[in-house]
């Protein structure tokens, strides 16, 4: 693995960017467009007066809170509305000339995926689950050119290709669920690409990709922009994103545009307030708050030469024949009233040790929460125990019972620990919903009423409800947009502020890490390579992979421009290991003040 | 598939926040007809002696023809009368009684035994849920009308003994859905969160896994009325269950069912009754599952 | 008409045809088929129920009625090829005694000398022997006048004994007689197809080439069939829900032949028991039940009873009036019985139609006196076990009655009204074990001078006066016998509705044109 | 896979064995005397008994079932009491048609029953989708008998253009197998218009918009495959409604198959014949089963066996 340039590299300015954007010949063109949905109080209008144009060669981000009508825009473009319920109800869009809103089904066809392409934010559930990857491509060329599935597959595998997928030929065998994130994300970019539309709608790309993928995929975009000269619509609330990719912006809010400005003039100056409160609220790494040195360093857990393996069966018997390292004799201290920040990409261990530690999966060597041991704990005991330690999963959506109102849900742990009377209890949620920013009226309504951030708040509200020692927070922020990311990050440590609450963070994005941290432990492979305090971490990064991951970060800058990184296109390396063998410990050693490293970089 | 966030297309105004489940029941036209039907079925069972214009097994002289036909749906005879002479609108009555029974308990205990099954297979797994489900397949793979007969014929038959052994046979089906819905429902994170909170197994089974069966249940159920009451018809043939002169909607038209031809109203008319009730209850169940399920609401 | 030979016959049914095996097939399904495919000493005259030599040529009946000598008709040869001789006889009846072959028409053979120890597996029967090729003499331990109706059933019917080892287990199933037709093709559960025996000892017989017997068919499909003209006979008959229907139709009533039959259909009662140990309460139930009502139930498929013997039967008692249809009397009888308020008591009924509805009219005629039947609907082979059992305190007889054996009054006694069947098991479901009775009737059985055939009727006409003054049983009715026959057949109407040959006398019927 | 279907066989085989024991012991205790079958209405006790002894049913349970165990292991079934034919021979007579009425039957309700889920789901809440789900109701409420013989009535009588029952050629399977799909189709269509609604929300059904299929393309190509998976589940589960459900319409229909010879068994407790098809039909079902988990995986590459 290489290490991308560090930090500090002197910015190089736009050769990337094409010339003059405003003079190229516009592709798309939107005026005066009205989305509305359809209710019982009659037409809502989500999306109004809007217009922009989008020139041949450009990138044109699309900015905003979560709900202000970003994709609802692009659907529209698509003309893939979710009609009749919500529907184009004015205006117009024109794509090289062709009015789109006025086309029938049949006519709209032959021009999606060939003149007008779209990538959707979810790369898990955005392909076909249960067709090859080849055959998904080459429907999508077969169904614009009409050409012998040979040829057709010579087409796809260019596409994938010139995604830099490795082993094309193998992966147009493969169904989704055998990629990976990022890979399926670059078969839905090929997929996007094959036929060399016009115009590339790429409805946020990456925000459920982590840093280092997110990366990849980000700079295969702008190679296939310049190659190709599509014009591309990017949007995403990710202001980093924005910064590095983007030629002009549009700022949406609650329907309508704030505000549209070259990258360089909204960045440099926000005419509208909505714009500068958006660009302050975005974290950036080194702007993190000197934080005070929590009291008295109180030990709160001590994991101790904890592993978890998944066992994979097979044969007759269900022999073990080999065995996720999910986490391996990881020995880790969080102390009281501090947060512990756990970072590393995907399926490195981190929600496996957050599991761990509340008792969802079993473990082997030892976890003491204040000095008990979960596993040594009878029933009572456990239950005890687990008033002190709450988590909030990564999903709220998941992670709420869909059928129970908002306020049963925040109840809930009240009523399993017979706390107070139903009166109390009731004055508890409202108390809580107070708390973190949600109105009393959230009490009758259901979690698929709200949005991601609000839900979020649910469940740090029921988290709450306990007054637990120690919250963990499981990527509980990645999901959000970056005003709502800044509002939970808030309140997280205005609480920890007034009731000295532990929290154990896990993350992979730096720059939120860099903010809320005391300490940080960077995890690879089930094991931690690095760990220190967080200005040893953000200022010294001495293992190879922290150093990747911090490369990764999008700056939110447009004026910063990196040299393009090798590009990454190994498998990712697994922790699955056959049975009898396992992985070599890594052994961590103090470079100063506490600052630990895995010298041997096996990374 | 869970609803994504930001992807589903729901509308934001969701004023709904009052009325109890029952209130927003009546406020759908279909579910309200099919309640009103359950109600005319039930009432029919209950009030039977009061509203029959005749005794259901009294052979009328004059309901036979000389040749000894019966007599098609008419002035005196409501419905007709069947191939004894005996009027089918009193016997459709008290016949409620017997197929309401089936319908709804025997189909109604099948339908708990199987969730039962499924449900704490699917959620404890381990030894327990293995021995379950391999009896599962056991009771799938065995012929169960032999099993009726067999109890038949062991049991002195009866209405509860029918009921009893129409619920010892039906819920394997339902078991073997339930586990896999349980099964994948118990990976699911929000069964994890409550899990930490200190939620003990009956209180994650009751409020949290049982409510998501709900619509699939619902299904079962109501698809199970129809074949549950004509299961009954089969056991009582094989001399389980309710014996003649008792009637039943299943047996009148099993005793019936090759003169469907000649006298059709002896056939067809406790078939719609079947199908009437099957489809009260479907009615209910779907407005009772949109109502259950906030997530669907405002889908249809 | 002129009797035309060829073509092919198609019969349907809806059960399997279980067996050939003369000694083992014993339902009304084979039992005409195995008369076609296999030969006994004694046979009936087609469409009627009087004996006539078969396979023998004569025979000879010692004074006392003990020895009976058969003369064998010569040249008669098995489907096989070889020539049957007295040994085959020999053979055959031997075989049906013998308990390894589970004839269930082993007890028919009783009267012969030896049979208990051959019934025990000791050997052959001592009274049966064979001295030359051609004579088969029989001695008997009691005079039986019922003998030669024996000899003309079918499990004396004489086998091959080569076939019957080379076949095994399987002999119902490879069938080899000397009879009209030979089994051709047996695919099982669909059809049998039996040859004509050009071979035949009666020539001229059988005029048809062939007939298939289909078997699965669903009576009210094989009627469609029927008047479609796909198939010639439906052998299940006009079913009960299409019978008014036809026989509504002249065109189709026109095809159809109606007989009587060997057969009453009946109301046990358990006299072991109370309350049925009391002849008032029979008696009363005898009177209670409206017959007539119960014939139009069935759409006047049967005539209404008034005693065991059906009335095509020799020893019918024309002039009995029986018990009258008389509920104020029949109370009145139960209240002299001490039941004044009547009782309650179960009615075991087999479950398949019309008999459940027959129970329920029953039932309805009861309760008019106060006697409170809860009916019990099963399968045949339970209520057959209650019935053995003496469980059943009241049973509807049909579907499971008795249709004769054979056509003499004796053959409606012994194990049904006797005191041989009123054992655990017995098919005497009343357990009516009346001791004087079982004399007379053993008496009369001695009586085989055919001279004095009419002195033995009357003591059995008298036999079951007496049974009706204990009644026992409540006859309800005889059921008549409807054939539907395609209009292409031709035979006198008698041998549609032959009362030994169930639906038709195969040998006989032809195929116009 | 070969050893997860070598597992799976071993499992099927200790559920036959279960199978056959609650057979045994329900047949043991069943109150109807097969002897009394044999013997006839005019056997003497003695003969009553020695039958009794010669079939081995005056021994103790375990004993018999012991003896049918053994008997089984060295691939023999038995004789039928009454048919004294070898129960191998019969279930091998009608065992073909059965099997092939249970193909045939399951393709109709899958057909009838995918067509009109599909329909159903993709006009959700219009009257086409009310009108199939009462049809749904109808059909699933529908006496076999009546269904059977009207479709036989109208096709065969009146139109004449299918044999009035029998068994042989292509035309003689068109109506049972119809009248079993039709009945069968409601439990389908139900599924199959829930399991259609949750895929067409899913988003790669709006990729497939979004790549310009046609509407055709993307129900067929793409929703139906994932939707369907249920429906496999539901055929395993079907056999065995199936087994007990085929009487009727073998009888109306004139097909030779296993439920007309296992009715008369029944009827008559001819005891070998019962365990027979008891066993078979269990074989049927577990093999059923076993197809459906091992198809599962082809359609849904995301199912691992284990
Ligand atoms: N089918 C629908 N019916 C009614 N309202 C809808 C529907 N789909 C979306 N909306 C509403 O339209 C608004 C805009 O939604 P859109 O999905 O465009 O937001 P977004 O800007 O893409 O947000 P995010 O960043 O969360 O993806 C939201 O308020 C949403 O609730
Ligand atoms: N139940 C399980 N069975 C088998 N393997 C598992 C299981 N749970 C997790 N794993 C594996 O363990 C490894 C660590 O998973 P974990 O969820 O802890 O990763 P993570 O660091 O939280 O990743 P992400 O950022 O994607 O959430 C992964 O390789 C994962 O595939
Ligand atoms: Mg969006
Ligand atoms: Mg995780």
């Amino acid at each position: 693995m290489s290490m991308s340039e560090p930090l500090s590299s002197p910015a190089v300015l736009g050769d990337a960017r094409p010339a003059d954007p405003a003079s190229a010949e516009v592709v798309l063109s939107v005026r005066d467009l009205q989305v509305s949905a359809r209710s019982d109080a009659g037409l809502v209008p989500l999306v109004h007066g809007l217009s922009f144009d989008l020139h041949r060669g450009e990138t044109l981000a699309i900015a905003g809170e979560s709900g202000s009508g970003k994709s609802i825009t692009s659907l529209a473009c698509m003309r893939l509305l979710p009609e009749p319920a919500v529907r184009v109800t004015g205006g117009s869009v024109n794509l090289g000339g062709t009015e789109l809103t006025r086309l029938s089904e049949g006519q709209m066809k032959p021009l999606r995926g060939a003149r007008i392409a779209m990538i959707f934010q979810e790369p898990m559930t955005a392909l076909n689950p249960v067709m090859t990857v080849g055959r998904q491509l080459t429907e999508a060329i077969r169904t614009h050119e009409p050409m012998p599935i040979r040829a057709a597959r010579l087409r796809a595998l260019e596409a994938l290709r010139a995604v830099r997928l490795s082993q094309p030929e193998k992966r147009l065998e493969q169904y989704p669920h055998e990629l990976s994130g990022g890979m399926r994300q670059r078969v839905m970019i090929a997929m996007a690409i094959a036929l060399r539309p016009d115009v590339l709608i790429a409805d946020e790309p990456t925000t459920a990709l982590d840093v280092t993928v997110q990366r990849e995929v980000l700079d295969l975009l702008r190679d296939l922009q310049r190659e190709l000269g599509t014009a591309i619509i990017l949007i995403t609330h990710d202001m980093g994103v924005v910064a590095e990719m983007a030629d002009r912006v549009i700022v949406m809010r609650k329907g309508s545009v704030v505000e549209t400005a070259p990258v360089a003039a909204l960045f440099a100056a926000p005419r509208e307030d909505y714009t500068r409160e958006l660009l302050a609220a975005v974290p950036r790494i080194g702007q993190g708050a000197a934080r005070p040195e929590p009291a008295g360093r109180e030990l709160l857990v001590r994991y101790d030469e904890v592993s978890v393996g998944f066992p994979i069966r097979q044969g007759l018997l269900g022999r073990v024949s080999a065995r996720v390292h999910a986490v391996e004799k990881v020995s880790l201290d969080i102390f009281r009233g501090e947060t512990l920040s756990l970072v590393g990409e995907s399926g490195c261990g981190k929600s496996t040790m957050a599991k761990a530690l509340v008792g969802l999966v079993p473990h082997s060597g030892e976890i003491r929460i204040d000095g008990k041991s979960m596993a040594a704990l009878d029933a009572k005991g456990r239950k005890a125990l687990r008033r002190d330690l709450q988590i909030v999963f990564q999903d709220p959506m998941a992670a709420l019972d869909a059928r129970m109102t908002v306020g049963e849900l925040i109840c809930e742990p009240l009523v399993i620990h017979g706390i107070g009377t139903a009166d109390e209890q009731r004055a508890r949620v409202r108390e809580l919903l107070e708390r973190v920013d949600l109105p009393a009226s959230a009490y009758q309504r259901y979690p698929h009423q709200f949005s991601g951030g609000q839900r979020q708040r649910i469940c740090i509200a029921r988290a709450l409800a306990l007054k637990p020692k120690l919250i963990v927070c499981d990527e509980s922020v990645a999901a959000l947009d970056v005003s709502i990311q800044a509002r939970v990050l808030d309140l997280l440590r205005d609480l920890q502020r007034e009731t000295g609450i532990t929290y154990l963070f896990i993350s992979h994005d730096m720059a939120v890490v860099e903010n809320i941290s005391d300490r940080v432990a960077v995890m690879y492979l089930g094991q931690i390579v690095e760990m220190g305090s967080r200005d040893q971490l953000f200022t010294n990064p001495q293992h190879p992979y922290t150093r990747r991951l911090l490369a990764a970060v999008p700056v939110p800058d447009p004026t910063r421009v990196r040299a393009p990184s090798p590009r990454l296109t190994g498998e990712i390396p697994s922790p699955v290991w056959p049975a009898g063998s396992e992985p070599a410990r890594l052994q961590l050693t103090d470079i100063g003040g506490g600052h630990l490293v895995a010298l041997d970089a096996s990374a | 598939m869970t609803a994504n966030a930001s992807t589903s297309p729901e509308p934001q105004a969701q004023p709904e926040t009052g009325p109890s489940a029952l209130r927003r029941l009546f406020r759908r036209k279909l579910a309200l007809a099919g309640l009103v039907i359950m109600v005319i079925c039930i009432g029919g069972a209950i009030f039977a002696p009061l509203i029959a214009p005749f005794d259901p097994n009294e052979q009328f002289f004059d309901g036979l023809t000389i040749e000894g036909a019966p007599m098609p749906p008419g002035a005196t005879y409501w419905l007709g009368t069947d191939l004894l002479g005996r009027d089918l609108f009193s016997r459709l009555l008290y016949g409620a009684r017997t197929s309401l029974v089936i319908g709804i308990v025997a189909n109604g205990a099948a339908l708990l035994i199987g969730t039962l099954i499924g449900v704490t297979a699917g959620y404890f797994r381990g030894p327990v849920g293995a021995v379950l489900m391999r009896f599962t397949d056991l009771m799938m793979a065995f012929p169960a009308l032999l099993l009726a007969i067999c109890l038949a014929a062991i049991f002195t038959p009866s209405l509860w003994i029918v009921a009893m052994v129409i619920a010892f046979v039906n819920w394997v089906q339902t078991a073997r859905v339930v586990f896999t819905q349980t099964s994948s429902l118990a990976e699911r994170d929000f069964i994890a969160a409550g899990k930490t909170l200190g939620a003990g197994h009956l209180r994650t089974l009751f409020r949290h896994i049982l409510p998501h069966l709900v619509p699939t249940l619902i299904v079962w159920a109501t698809l199970g009325i129809s074949t549950t009451v004509l299961l009954e018809a089969t056991l009582s043939f094989l001399g389980v269950g309710v014996q003649p002169p008792t009637p039943s909607w299943g047996n009148i038209i099993f005793e019936n069912q090759t003169y469907f031809q000649s006298a059709p109203w002896l056939v067809f008319i406790p078939g719609a009754a079947i199908l009437l009730l099957a489809l009260a209850f479907n009615l209910v169940g779907d407005a009772l599952r949109d109502i259950l399920d906030p997530t669907q609401q405002g889908r249809d | 008409q002129e009797a035309h030979a060829g073509g092919n016959m198609i019969v349907t049914y809806k059960d399997d045809v279980a067996t050939l095996d003369p000694a083992i097939g014993y339902d009304w399904q084979n039992w005409s088929m195995i008369k076609s495919v296999f030969d006994g000493l004694m046979d009936y005259e087609p469409g009627t129920t009087t004996l006539r030599p078969g396979l023998a040529e004569s025979y000879e009946i010692s004074p006392d009625g003990l020895t009976y000598t058969f003369k064998l008709r010569p040249g008669v040869k098995f489907h096989n090829g070889r020539e049957m001789t007295a040994e085959d006889v020999v053979y055959s009846i031997n075989r049906a005694v013998d308990p390894a072959t589970q004839s269930p028409g082993q007890g028919f053979f009783g009267m012969i000398a030896g049979f208990d120890e051959a019934a025990a597996g000791k050997g052959p029967l001592s009274g049966l022997s064979a001295p030359d090729a051609g004579t088969v003499v029989f001695t008997l331990s009691r005079p039986d006048a019922t003998f030669l109706h024996i000899m003309a059933l079918n499990f004396s019917y004489v086998v091959p004994k080569e076939a019957v080892e080379a076949a095994g287990a399987d002999f119902g199933k490879k069938p080899v007689g000397t009879g009209a037709f030979k089994l051709a093709e047996w695919t099982l559960g669909q059809r049998l197809v039996f040859e004509k025996n050009p071979d035949y000892w009666i020539k001229g017989v059988p005029y048809l080439d062939s007939f298939t017997v289909e078997v699965g068919q669903e009576p009210v499909v094989a009627l469609l069939r029927a008047q479609k003209g796909e198939i010639d006979i439906p052998g299940d008959g006009i079913p009960p829900a299409k019978f008014v229907e036809v026989m509504g139709d002249p065109e189709q009533a026109k095809l159809v032949v109606e007989g009587g039959q060997l057969h009453t259909g009946y109301v046990t009662m358990n006299v072991t028991q109370p309350p049925f140990d009391k002849v008032e309460v029979r008696r009363a139930v005898n009177m209670a039940i409206n017959k007539d009502r119960i014939v139009q139930v069935i759409n006047g498929r049967a005539i209404p009873a008034n005693q065991p013997l059906p009335p095509s039967m020799p020893g019918y008692t024309k002039d009995y009036a029986g018990y009258p249809f008389d509920q104020e009397g029949a109370k009145k009888l139960l209240t002299e019985a001490g039941y004044a308020d009547g009782f309650d008591t179960e009615l075991f009924v087999m479950n398949t139609d019309p008999n459940p509805r027959i129970a329920q009219a029953i039932q309805q005629d009861l309760k008019a006196i106060g006697i409170k039947a809860a009916i019990k609907s099963l399968a045949q082979a339970n209520v057959i076990e209650a019935g053995g059992a003496g469980t059943a305190p009241m049973i509807w007889s049909g579907g499971m009655a008795w249709i004769a054996d054979f056509p003499d009054p004796a053959n409606f006694y012994g194990p049904i009204l006797g005191c041989a069947g009123a054992v655990e098991g017995g098919w005497n479901w009343s357990k009516y074990c009346n001791k004087d009775l079982d004399a007379k009737a053993t008496e009369a059985d001695s009586i085989v001078d055919p001279a004095k055939a009419d002195e033995r009727l009357a003591k059995w006409s008298e036999i079951y006066m007496d049974v009706m003054k204990d009644a026992p049983w409540a006859p309800v009715f005889n059921e008549q016998r409807f054939t539907l026959k395609s209009a292409r057949m031709g035979g006198a109407d008698a041998l549609y509705v032959d009362p030994v040959s169930i639906p038709v006398n195969y040998d006989y019927v032809f195929i116009k044109e | 896979m070969l050893s997860y279907i070598l597992r799976r066989l071993i499992q099927s085989a200790l559920i036959l064995l279960g199978v056959s024991f609650i057979t045994f012991v329900l047949l043991y205790v069943l109150p109807a005397d097969p002897v009394r079958q044999i013997a006839g209405r005019s056997a003497t006790p003695e003969t009553v008994e020695s039958i009794r002894r010669q079939l081995g049913l005056d021994q103790p349970f375990f004993v018999q079932y012991g003896h049918y165990l053994w008997n089984l292991l060295h691939g023999d079934l038995g004789r039928s009491y009454l048919q004294k034919t070898e129960v191998s021979a019969l279930l091998v007579s009608r065992l073909p048609a059965t099997l092939l009425l249970m193909v045939a039957a399951i393709f109709c309700e899958v057909a009838i029953g995918l067509t009109l889920g599909v329909i159903a789901a993709l006009y959700r809440g219009r009257a086409l989708d009310n009108m199939l789900m009462l049809g749904s109701f109808v059909t699933v409420s529908a006496p076999q008998f009546v269904v059977a013989l009207l479709l036989l009535y109208v096709f065969s009588v009146k139109l004449g253009w299918f044999p009035i029952g029998g068994y042989g050629t292509f035309a003689h399977l068109v109506l049972p197998a119809l009248t079993l799909g039709i009945l069968g189709s409601g439990w389908y269509s139900r599924i199959m218009r829930s399991s259609m609604l949750d895929v067409l929300r899913a988003d790669f059904i709006r990729t497939a918009r979004a790549k310009g299929l046609g509407r055709g393309r993307i129900i067929l190509g793409h929703a139906l495959p994932n939707a369907i998976l249920p429906i496999i589940a539901m055929i395993g589960i079907d056999i065995g409604m199936f087994m007990s459900g085929i009487v009727v319409v073998e009888s109306v229909f004139g097909w030779p198959g296993i439920g007309q010879l296992a009715w008369q068994a029944i009827q008559r407790v001819d005891i070998p014949i019962i365990m027979g098809v008891t066993l078979v039909s269990a074989v049927a079902i577990v093999i059923g089963n076993l197809l459906a988990d091992l198809v599962a995986p082809l359609i849904d590459p995301r199912i691992k066996l284990q």
